[in-house]
């Protein structure tokens, strides 16, 4: 789902802190013979060793937050237990460092009558008439596209397909908002051959038509591009799903494919401070995404949710069951029993704490009334979806999870979903600031002569982010669905929905360069160019997504341009009456203490009542007059 | 009664909703089939859509072949019912030995989605009797295995019986021997095409209309007999 | 436990875009006197029960039917 | 002239999605008993000049910056 800041942690080998060799649970492999001698962190142990130092500082969380951990438990956790709340307050689950920021949206949100679910769901719903809503969002995946350019953009296809999946809609449609860096750089084409490969294989294979999105080439992207991925998908209003487990005794069912090591680079450092075992030291820290059961993972959604067979559904994103079982729990009865044994494995070494941390592709979790479960495995099994109930739902206002019968994880889901850290984080103007903006267009030469002057265009109509696009776009497949009313070349994606005669209209815009120069104007052009060139196909713009892509947070100059950036795209919503219904925060886009230019990358969605009336980009009619439009 | 056209839905199959568009607008009824149930359901022909069946893995068909539902239509095209293969259905016909030659990676090791222009070579099959011979369309493609190849006693064979359907113009867009975009059985009652006529039968959503052909072709066929 | 290499090349006669597209990219990449490449498949399959001629058949029959497509391709076959 | 196999394959922890599509889909075609599928890449290269040391290393070299990609492959290199 989103990005794993990934704590680089893959060679533990040497140094063990917390390795305690004295203790030891003889009596666990005595009952289970079959399973090789788990030395598990259990929740007795903990209370037994409350000494015992944990790697919290390698998980990437700070001293009070661990103090924060302990005082909520009464004890120190365990080591699944600091699994999941290192991930589930990690930047990219917490919005920890962004949060105080992004209140501006619920804050400032115009009056809309459309809006079905808003903010902090895992997509907004839009009503869009006749019968239809919309739900959209777009996401980032930048980080595992550098590592592995095929396979991280291909998750990120995944990851938002997922999101959309869960708020029970069919998706629709996708579109990809692309940097990178110099094309003339020799790694720019090992990264955007394979992020465009990644993005074209993962979402053809889901037959999800690609209607849109953006390639810009700057060198500030070299050594982080950035890869937004939007999905949109229809439903009926009255069948909007939610991530919520209600109603003591219904079961938790996981569904899709096997849990392996994929992504926990990070665990590696708790299994092995745990316990000393080398094969645990070096996990991969690549996702890798199968799209093929994905789209079986869709129809048979699509199945299970048209026969009404789920209370509540969350798909596994970054944090995998952790964020599942901890924000179902969390936003239902409260409570939650889970045996993590039943979990299938595609590696049967995985470790209690991994299995929580495994980022897996293409995983879903589903709450189920007793009656109803058999039918659900049934549909899980007519398209060949793995589907097991590891739990079920109570009323203790407790998570609890076993290992092979012992308790392993006993916490509030609340804090750890929904009471994580928030930060207020200094901020202040980045120091070239002044410099930047006093070097205006006015120093620049003018083009003289006509001779100039055609140099000058053809310098520009030759420039990467001007040139023909078709190198990408030709690898995406736009017909699949049969509902593709407008997409390249044209500036907004448009698609037919149901029978028609309605449809809706896609953009996505951003533009780091003016956002580096001022970030509260440059939010604000990114949205009104999504916005006008969504209004020009003839669609009225209804809702707003958004993925805010900038450097560390830590840092105040890049803190501040956040700070400005939502002011800005927050003020404009307001302004121009759209609300924002969701996004996604991707912090720590930097290569060394350089950040990117901060690139707030928009997406616009507005209604077209009748989609034969769109128009399209070209001049298409003999004799037409043209006008010039605002200032 | 409206004739009944069935569609295969293989689990990874994509277009199947728009083939049976397809069939709607020409004129039939669409009639969905499950790969997993052995059951034809009494249809007058068959659409094997277009899609990514077991995710292309292996070989591109080389799975969804061994569908209970296949050997149904193996022994039922062997009877003369009309079978339209697109792009993965194309890909399973030859896997199943029921079109000779195979489909292969795109000589540009690109997937490539152009809206692409075709010959039609041959308007004798059950799916083509409504184009002209030599007219040329529009429609688009889409695929990341459509680079047709045979052995040359198999190439010759087919150009010298008129079995070669359709041929990209202009461009070869993933370097199909001979620029072949279709081919069909002796009888002619199996075609085989790694273009969409699916994808241009309306202009709202499609560059032309000029794949309906296929569809209502195989309507007259059936009226006829 | 037996374990088994299936080997699947394309025939000599099948243009082989991916191989060809590897030996172009070679000499961009500083390699020269490369005269040829080709790309197949290798599969690495494990049955039950001992490698045996029953198992070597089984897996072979898996080859001819569904690893390999002999329009197109041959392969070879090895336990390990 | 010498003649190289590189054998590249997914690296154990990485999913290896074609061949569990393979190994799921066998049982269905009548083969039982297959406990486990895993599908790699071969490559065939030829290169001018003799099978030596030299020779070797320009092939290991080539398997690891353009027929494997290391982040999640391995490779098996050997003269033929
Ligand atoms: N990454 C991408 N994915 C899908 N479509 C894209 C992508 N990049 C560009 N496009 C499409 O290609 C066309 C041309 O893009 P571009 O040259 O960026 O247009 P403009 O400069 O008018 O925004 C547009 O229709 C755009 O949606």
């Amino acid at each position: 789902m989103t990005e794993q800041v990934h704590t680089s942690v893959n060679e533990p080998g040497d140094e063990r802190p917390g390795a305690d060799p004295s203790v030891t649970d003889p009596d666990l492999s005595a009952s289970e013979p079959a399973v090789p001698p788990v030395d598990v962190d259990t929740v007795a142990r903990a209370e037994r060793t409350p000494e015992r130092e944990l790697p919290y500082a390698e998980l990437g969380m700070k001293d009070d937050e661990f103090a924060r951990v302990v005082e909520i438990l009464g004890r120190r956790p365990t080591s699944a237990e600091l699994a999941i709340y290192s991930v589930m307050w990690s930047e990219h689950c917490s919005y920890k460092s962004s949060r105080v920021h992004l209140r501006q949206f619920a804050d400032k949100a115009p009056e809309s009558d459309a809006l079905l679910v808003g903010m902090g769901e895992n997509a907004g719903v839009v009503d869009v008439g006749n019968g239809w809503a919309v739900t959209f969002k777009i996401e980032s995946h930048n980080h595992p596209s550098y590592v592995e350019p095929y396979q991280g953009a291909a998750t990120g296809v995944g990851g938002i397909v997922r999101d959309i999946i869960s708020m029970g809609a069919r998706p629709v449609a996708v579109m990809d908002s692309l940097r990178f860096g110099p094309p003339e750089a020799q790694d720019t084409r090992r990264v955007l051959d394979g992020v465009v490969r990644g993005v074209g294989g993962y979402g053809n294979c889901l037959g999800l038509p690609n209607i849109g999105g953006e390639v810009v080439f700057d060198p500030c992207y070299a050594a982080n591009p950035l890869v937004n991925a939007l999905c949109v998908g229809v439903l009926r209003p009255e069948d909007i799903k939610r991530a919520i487990a209600p109603g003591p005794g219904n079961k938790v069912i996981l569904f899709g494919a096997g849990t392996g090591p994929d992504g926990i680079g990070g665990a590696s450092v708790l299994a092995s401070a745990t316990f000393d075992e080398e094969s645990h030291q070096k996990r991969p820290s690549v996702q890798v995404g199968d799209p093929f059961m994905e789209k079986v993972v869709t129809e048979c959604c699509m199945e299970i949710f048209a026969e009404d067979l789920v209370v509540g559904i969350q798909d596994l994103g970054a944090a995998g069951v952790s964020c599942a079982t901890t924000e179902l729990a969390a936003a239902g009865t409260g409570g939650m029993d889970i045996d993590l044994t039943l979990v299938p494995l595609r590696d049967a070494t995985l470790r209690p704490e991994e299995i929580l941390m495994s980022e897996s592709q293409e995983r879903m979790m589903a709450v189920v009334e007793p009656a109803k479960v058999e039918r659900f495995l049934e549909l899980c099994r007519k398209w060949d979806v793995p589907a097991t109930v590891i739990g079920e739902v109570t009323d203790t206002g407790r998570l609890r999870m076993t290992w092979h019968g012992e308790t392993i994880v006993d916490i509030p889901p609340g804090t750890a979903a929904d009471e994580g850290p928030v930060y207020e984080r200094p901020y202040e103007p980045p120091a070239d600031l002044g410099q930047l903006q006093a070097d205006g267009p006015g120093r620049l030469p003018r083009p003289a002569t006509a001779e100039d002057l055609r140099n000058t265009v053809v310098w520009l109509v030759g420039s990467p982010n001007l040139a023909d696009k078709t190198f990408v776009t030709s690898q995406y497949d736009r017909f699949v669905l049969g509902n593709t009313v407008l997409a390249m070349p044209e500036d907004a994606g448009v698609i037919r929905i149901g029978d028609g005669p309605q449809g809706i209209a896609l953009a996505t815009d951003g533009n780091g360069r003016y956002t580096r120069l001022d970030p509260y104007a440059g939010a604000q052009l990114a949205l009104s160019e999504a916005y006008r060139n969504v209004a020009t196909t003839g669609a009225r713009p209804l809702a707003v997504t958004n993925c805010l892509n900038f450097g560390s947070p830590e840092d105040p100059g890049v803190m501040w341009q956040f700070a400005r950036a939502v002011e800005g795209l927050a003020d404009a919503c307001q302004a121009l009456g759209v609300p924002v219904t969701g996004g996604n925060v991707s912090f720590y886009n930097q290569t060394g203490s350089t950040p990117i230019n901060p690139t707030p990358v928009i997406g616009v969605l507005g209604v077209h009542d009748d989609v034969d009336r769109r128009v399209r980009m070209s001049f298409n009619v003999e004799g037409t007059t043209l006008l010039l439009l605002g200032e | 009664m409206s004739a009944r056209v069935g569609v295969i839905t293989f689990p990874g199959s994509l277009d199947d909703r728009d083939a049976a568009r397809a069939v709607r607008l020409a004129g039939a009824e669409p009639v969905s089939l499950w790969h997993a149930e052995a059951d034809l359901l009494g249809v007058d022909a068959v659409v094997l859509p277009g899609g990514f069946s077991y995710g292309d893995y292996l070989r591109a068909g080389a799975i969804a072949r061994f569908a209970p539902l296949m050997d149904k239509l193996v022994a039922a095209a062997g009877d003369g019912l009309p079978v339209l293969g697109i792009c993965n259905g194309f890909q399973v016909l030859c896997e199943s030995h029921l079109l000779p030659g195979a489909l292969t990676r795109n000589a540009g090791l690109h997937f490539v989605c152009r809206s692409q222009r075709l010959r039609i070579e041959n308007a004798d099959t059950a799916w083509t009797t409504d184009y002209e011979q030599g007219q040329e369309v529009v429609i688009p493609i889409k695929n990341m295995d459509g680079c047709y190849v045979a052995d040359e006693a198999t190439l010759e064979e087919l150009e010298s019986t008129g079995r070669v359907v359709a041929r990209y113009v202009d461009v070869n867009p993933n370097g199909s021997l001979n620029d072949i975009a279709g081919i069909c059985n002796e009888a002619g009652n199996v075609v085989g095409l790694m273009p969409h006529p699916e994808h241009a039968v309306e202009i709202l959503t499609g560059t032309s209309t000029e794949g309906l052909g296929f569809f209502t072709s195989v309507l007259k066929k059936m009226v006829l007999s | 436990m037996a374990r088994f290499i299936v080997d699947v090349m394309l025939k000599p006669e099948i243009l082989d875009s991916q191989g060809q597209a590897v030996a172009r990219a070679l000499p961009r990449l500083g390699f020269e006197g490369v005269t040829g490449v080709r790309q197949g498949k290798r599969f690495e399959i494990e049955v039950e029960g001992p490698a045996d001629e029953a198992a070597t058949e089984r897996v072979r029959k898996m080859a001819e039917t569904l690893l390999a497509n002999p329009v197109i391709e041959t392969f070879e076959l090895r336990a390990e």
